[in-house]
């Protein structure tokens, strides 16, 4: 079989196993992984009226993955009673941003200003990471809005990372690694990441020295974690079809290698 | 001196960046503070400027040779609009600006990512193969990982999901930390020669 | 009323997805289109966040004369465009590489080196017997470390401890490699929901 | 003026300061000790040859080359400067050859500074009229924008060979299968480990981590870079070194401190 041809039965395959599942309804619970179970419990600990920086690291492509575990931690901060203040170290997590903490907000009807605040984006991550750690208001001496950060309520009294509990990185990317080399090494401000599934091994050693406090990661881990804060979402949605499009990919990896066996036995037939 | 000043320059402001980190005297932190919000990121808007200029030219020159010419226009036209929407409409959430990100950009992004599941696929199909010892233990590791996370209806193999916890948060990680101080050191080295000025790649050219 | 923005998205989506058969015009319309927005959005956004918000404000408003030294190297830049002058825009990027080179020597050396060498460190038994995770832990850092080391041939008792690091890699690029399958296959399912769901509304 | 150090210096970073003057110390010894450097040598780091191989074909097939830092580099990072020396020995070959360099990237500065490696490669070898610096682009900062430009570049110039060395992202797999499909030799390096399985897959060859950084020490053979090889092999040792210890003080009587470094 030709590689082009067999590239696009590959391809094709998977278009067709994905819609099936995705029409079929599934629901159910799954296992909850003890790393979103410590993420939830370290939420859970903090005290209301807190402030806390949700760091909105990813860029729109990530959507899928982003927009369920932003909107479950989102919804977690404000049940809880917390205050997050949105950043972005990526231009295109603004306008995103913006808008899950302007949806979730809505859904307990919390006020701009007061109950959560909006920073908007720095250029050059590292830079703005430091600058924060240094001067808050100097960094961002207004809101996404235009509005002078003084004038926000929400605001009051934080100047630097002492005066928060804590950087939730939402990140598609390194931009967590930055928090943590940069934020938490130099200013000792605790990070957790809720990260894309791919990104998550390469934080596992952060998180096993305590220089991450808590890392979930994947639509799998935003799954799980509806189910803990009770509130279904976009996470169980799609597992079906998540588990589905798993199985295809090793269906994938045993084809390969069984074409590639019979071809070297033959190979090795005809050299004998 | 079109050398000298820049190395000069490195040194000084590596050497001062360097100090105040250990520091947290109010007079560093103000110099940290200027360094890096009012000369790293307006530096930085700068060079976007160039960049963002040396496309249009280079796109121009093509249209104007003819090759591509219809694409080169439709990204021109896509970058001047931009700029244009948000002078007239502002970039508040509801400006047109937003707009052309929510239902533009923001959906061909993510589909270009999409593309990567089939590119997984083919890539799977293609070549993972296991050729050898090392290989197999690649192939071992993955098809534990993802079984581990996909149950279909409930149904998984109990020790699964633990065998694969416990593989991530030994082995792998113990590798990938490996890894991390490697490239820790490696980075730390580059830094310091460019620090003492060994290091002279970034000047480029004599002229 | 007809909702254009989600027929449009719906559109570029398939317009992109069409890659998958070959390059062709459509998705070369496509990805010009891409280009050039992401650009313009990313001008946008530096723009009013930093030109506007930390330099003409409060260079304006609130007269900080010393930004004129970053506005000043800002502009060196711009001295790229001629060739006899473009050794100028050295000096604003000798101050970016030079500040990155020292608040990285610090970083790398704290979270990088020293905070991974003490979560390395635990002891090898316990009362309860041999610490497995933990000898397994210390021999896979010890051993990929091996394999990093360039100054000697990797033959010998070198060449087989560096051996055994290469296993620890191949077990963490596997368990990487699943999970990355995991988030890939999550983006396309996000955007098969939106065809699905959005756009052709086959289904809720 | 008589200020009390304390107020200037904040104690549990000197942990930190004392590591990062040790360093600079192993740095300056291998940069500047003459008689240790000169009898250094340092291990050919497997398929190196590749490179040389990838320039060789693009020149016989006059078919462009495509160079790439990806997109998660700035131009403070190492790796980036690491790809930026390799790109200085690409160049330099390209330039005898007269065959096309294509530097697309999502970074200005990085263009700003490619370009002037570039040029400075070309007038090295004395064919600065052959050096376009139209082809080294900035392309788009957006993750996938680049990701479209870059495959859009390999799929329409169709490059002999393509060079992805850098900090890459999840558009690696996407340029590495399309350069796959469209037949190209590729040669792949990064310190972005989640990415190195695929580059292990869809690539030729690959280069792990650091052997990015040691491939451009032992590609362009200059002392100084070398002895940084040399000064990161010397660190690491002392890093086992305070391991094994460590752990034979911690196995045995306890470890007294709480932690090395600063909280």
């Amino acid at each position: 079989m030709n590689s082009a041809l067999s590239r696009r039965l590959a391809f094709a395959g998977l278009f067709i196993a994905v819609t099936v599942a995705m029409l079929i309804p599934s629901e159910g619970d799954v296992r909850v992984a003890p790393e979103t179970r410590q993420l939830y419990e370290w939420i859970d600990s903090i005290p209301p009226g807190s402030q806390v920086i949700v760091s909105f690291d990813h860029e729109a492509s990530a959507l899928p993955e982003i927009r369920p575990l932003a909107l479950a931690l989102l919804r977690h901060c404000f049940e809880r009673d917390l205050v997050p203040i949105g950043v972005s170290l990526l231009a295109e997590g603004t306008g995103i941003g913006f808008a899950l903490m302007d949806q979730t907000a809505d859904e307990y009807d919390k006020t701009y200003g007061e109950d959560y605040a909006f920073l908007g984006f720095k250029p050059q991550f590292i830079a703005a990471i430091l600058s924060m750690g240094e001067s808050i208001p100097a960094t961002y001496p207004e809101d996404y809005l235009g509005t002078p950060i003084d004038s926000l309520p929400a605001m009051v009294g934080v100047t630097t990372y002492d005066d928060v509990v804590g950087v939730l990185s939402i990140a598609d990317g390194s931009m967590t690694t930055h928090w943590v080399e940069y934020g938490e090494a130099r200013f000792g401000v605790p990070i957790a990441g809720a990260v894309t599934a791919a990104m998550i091994t390469s934080y596992d050693p952060y998180l096993a020295s305590g220089q991450m406090v808590a890392l979930m990661g994947g639509l799998r881990g935003a799954a799980e974690y509806e189910q803990l804060i009770g509130i279904g979402g976009g996470g169980s949605r799609g597992l079906l079809a998540q588990s589905v499009s798993h199985l295809y990919v090793l269906a994938m990896i045993i084809i390969g290698n069984l074409l590639w066996w019979r071809a070297r036995r033959r190979k090795g037939k005809e050299s004998v | 001196m079109r050398r000298k000043l820049p190395q000069i320059i490195v040194a000084a402001v590596g050497l001062i960046m360097f100090l105040v980190y250990f520091s947290g005297h109010p007079t560093a932190q103000r110099v940290n503070q200027t360094i890096l919000v009012d000369y790293w990121q307006i530096i930085f808007a700068f060079t976007l400027i160039v960049g963002v200029i040396g496309f249009a030219r280079s796109n121009l020159q093509q249209i104007q040779r003819g090759d591509g010419r219809f694409f080169r226009i439709v990204s021109l036209v896509g970058l001047v609009s931009m700029p244009i929407l948000a002078l007239i409409g502002g970039i508040n959430a509801g400006s047109p600006f937003v707009w052309m990100f929510d239902h533009v950009q923001a959906p061909m992004q993510a589909t270009v990512f999409a593309l990567l599941a089939f590119f997984v696929a083919s890539a799977a199909l293609r070549g993972f193969r296991a050729r050898s010892v090392p290989a197999a233990i690649l192939l071992l590791a993955a098809t534990i990982t993802l079984l581990a996370r996909s149950d279909v209806g409930g149904a998984t193999i109990a020790w699964l999901p633990e065998t694969a916890e416990w593989i991530r948060a030994h082995p792998s990680m113990a590798a990938r930390r490996a890894i991390l101080i490697g490239i820790g050191l490696g980075s730390l080295t580059t830094s310091l020669r460019i620090l003492i000025g060994i290091e002279r790649t970034w000047l480029g050219s004599e002229r | 009323m007809i909702d254009w923005g989600t027929i449009i998205a719906g559109l570029l989506t398939l317009a992109i997805f069409t890659f998958l058969y070959g390059d062709n015009p459509i998705y070369r319309f496509a990805e010009s289109l891409l280009i050039g927005v992401s650009i313009g959005y990313f001008l946008v956004i530096t723009w009013q966040n930093t030109i506007v918000s930390l330099l003409i404000k409060p260079l304006v408003s609130d007269g900080r004369i010393g930004l004129i030294i970053p506005l000043g190297l800002g502009l060196l830049m711009l001295s790229r465009f001629s060739s006899r002058l473009s050794f100028l825009s050295r000096l604003p990027i000798a101050v970016l590489i030079g500040s990155g080179a020292g608040v990285a020597i610090p970083a790398m050396l704290d979270a990088r080196t020293l905070r991974q060498i003490d979560a390395t460190i635990a002891p090898l038994w316990t009362d309860g017997g041999l610490a497995i995770g933990t000898i397994v832990v210390v021999l896979g850092v010890l051993t990929t470390l091996a394999y990093f080391y360039f100054s000697r041939a990797q033959t010998g008792s070198l060449g087989r401890i560096s051996q055994i690091g290469i296993y620890f890699l191949m077990v963490f690029f596997g368990t990487t490699f699943g999970y990355t399958v995991m988030s890939r296959m999550s983006t396309f399912i996000g955007r098969m929901e939106f065809l699905l769901v959005d756009f052709l509304r086959l289904t809720q | 003026m008589l200020v009390p150090l304390t107020a200037w210096i904040e104690p549990d970073r000197l942990p930190i300061l004392i590591a990062a003057i040790i360093a600079t110390a192993i740095v300056l010894y291998t940069t500047y000790h003459r008689r240790s450097r000169d009898r250094y040598r340092m291990r050919p780091i497997q398929g190196l040859q590749a490179v040389e191989d990838a320039i060789g074909r693009a020149t016989e097939m006059a078919r462009p080359l495509l160079f790439t830092p990806g997109w998660g580099g700035d131009i403070q990072r190492p790796t980036t400067i690491a790809a930026l020396n390799i790109l200085s020995h690409v160049a330099e070959k390209t330039s005898r050859y007269d065959c096309r360099l294509l530097f697309p990237t999502h970074d200005p500065v990085i263009m700003s500074v490619a370009q002037e490696v570039g040029r400075e490669a070309y007038i090295r070898t004395g064919h600065s009229d052959r050096f376009q610096a139209d082809d080294f682009a900035y392309v788009s900062s957006s993750q996938f924008g680049y990701a479209a430009a870059v495959e859009g570049m390999i799929a329409r110039e169709n490059p002999a060979s393509v060079f992805l060395l850098g900090t890459f992202e999840a558009e690696s797999l996407i340029l590495a299968e399309v350069g796959n499909a469209s037949g190209a030799i590729q040669i792949a390096g990064t310190d972005s480990t989640i990415q190195l399985a695929f580059f292990i897959v869809a690539c030729d060859y690959t280069l792990i981590g650091e052997e990015l950084f040691a491939a451009s020490a032992y590609l362009s053979q200059d002392p100084a870079i070398l002895a940084s090889v040399r000064a990161q092999d010397i660190m690491k040792v002392l890093i086992v070194i305070a391991i094994l210890t460590l752990l034979i003080i911690a196995s045995t009587v306890g470890w007294p401190l709480e932690s090395l470094s600063a909280p």
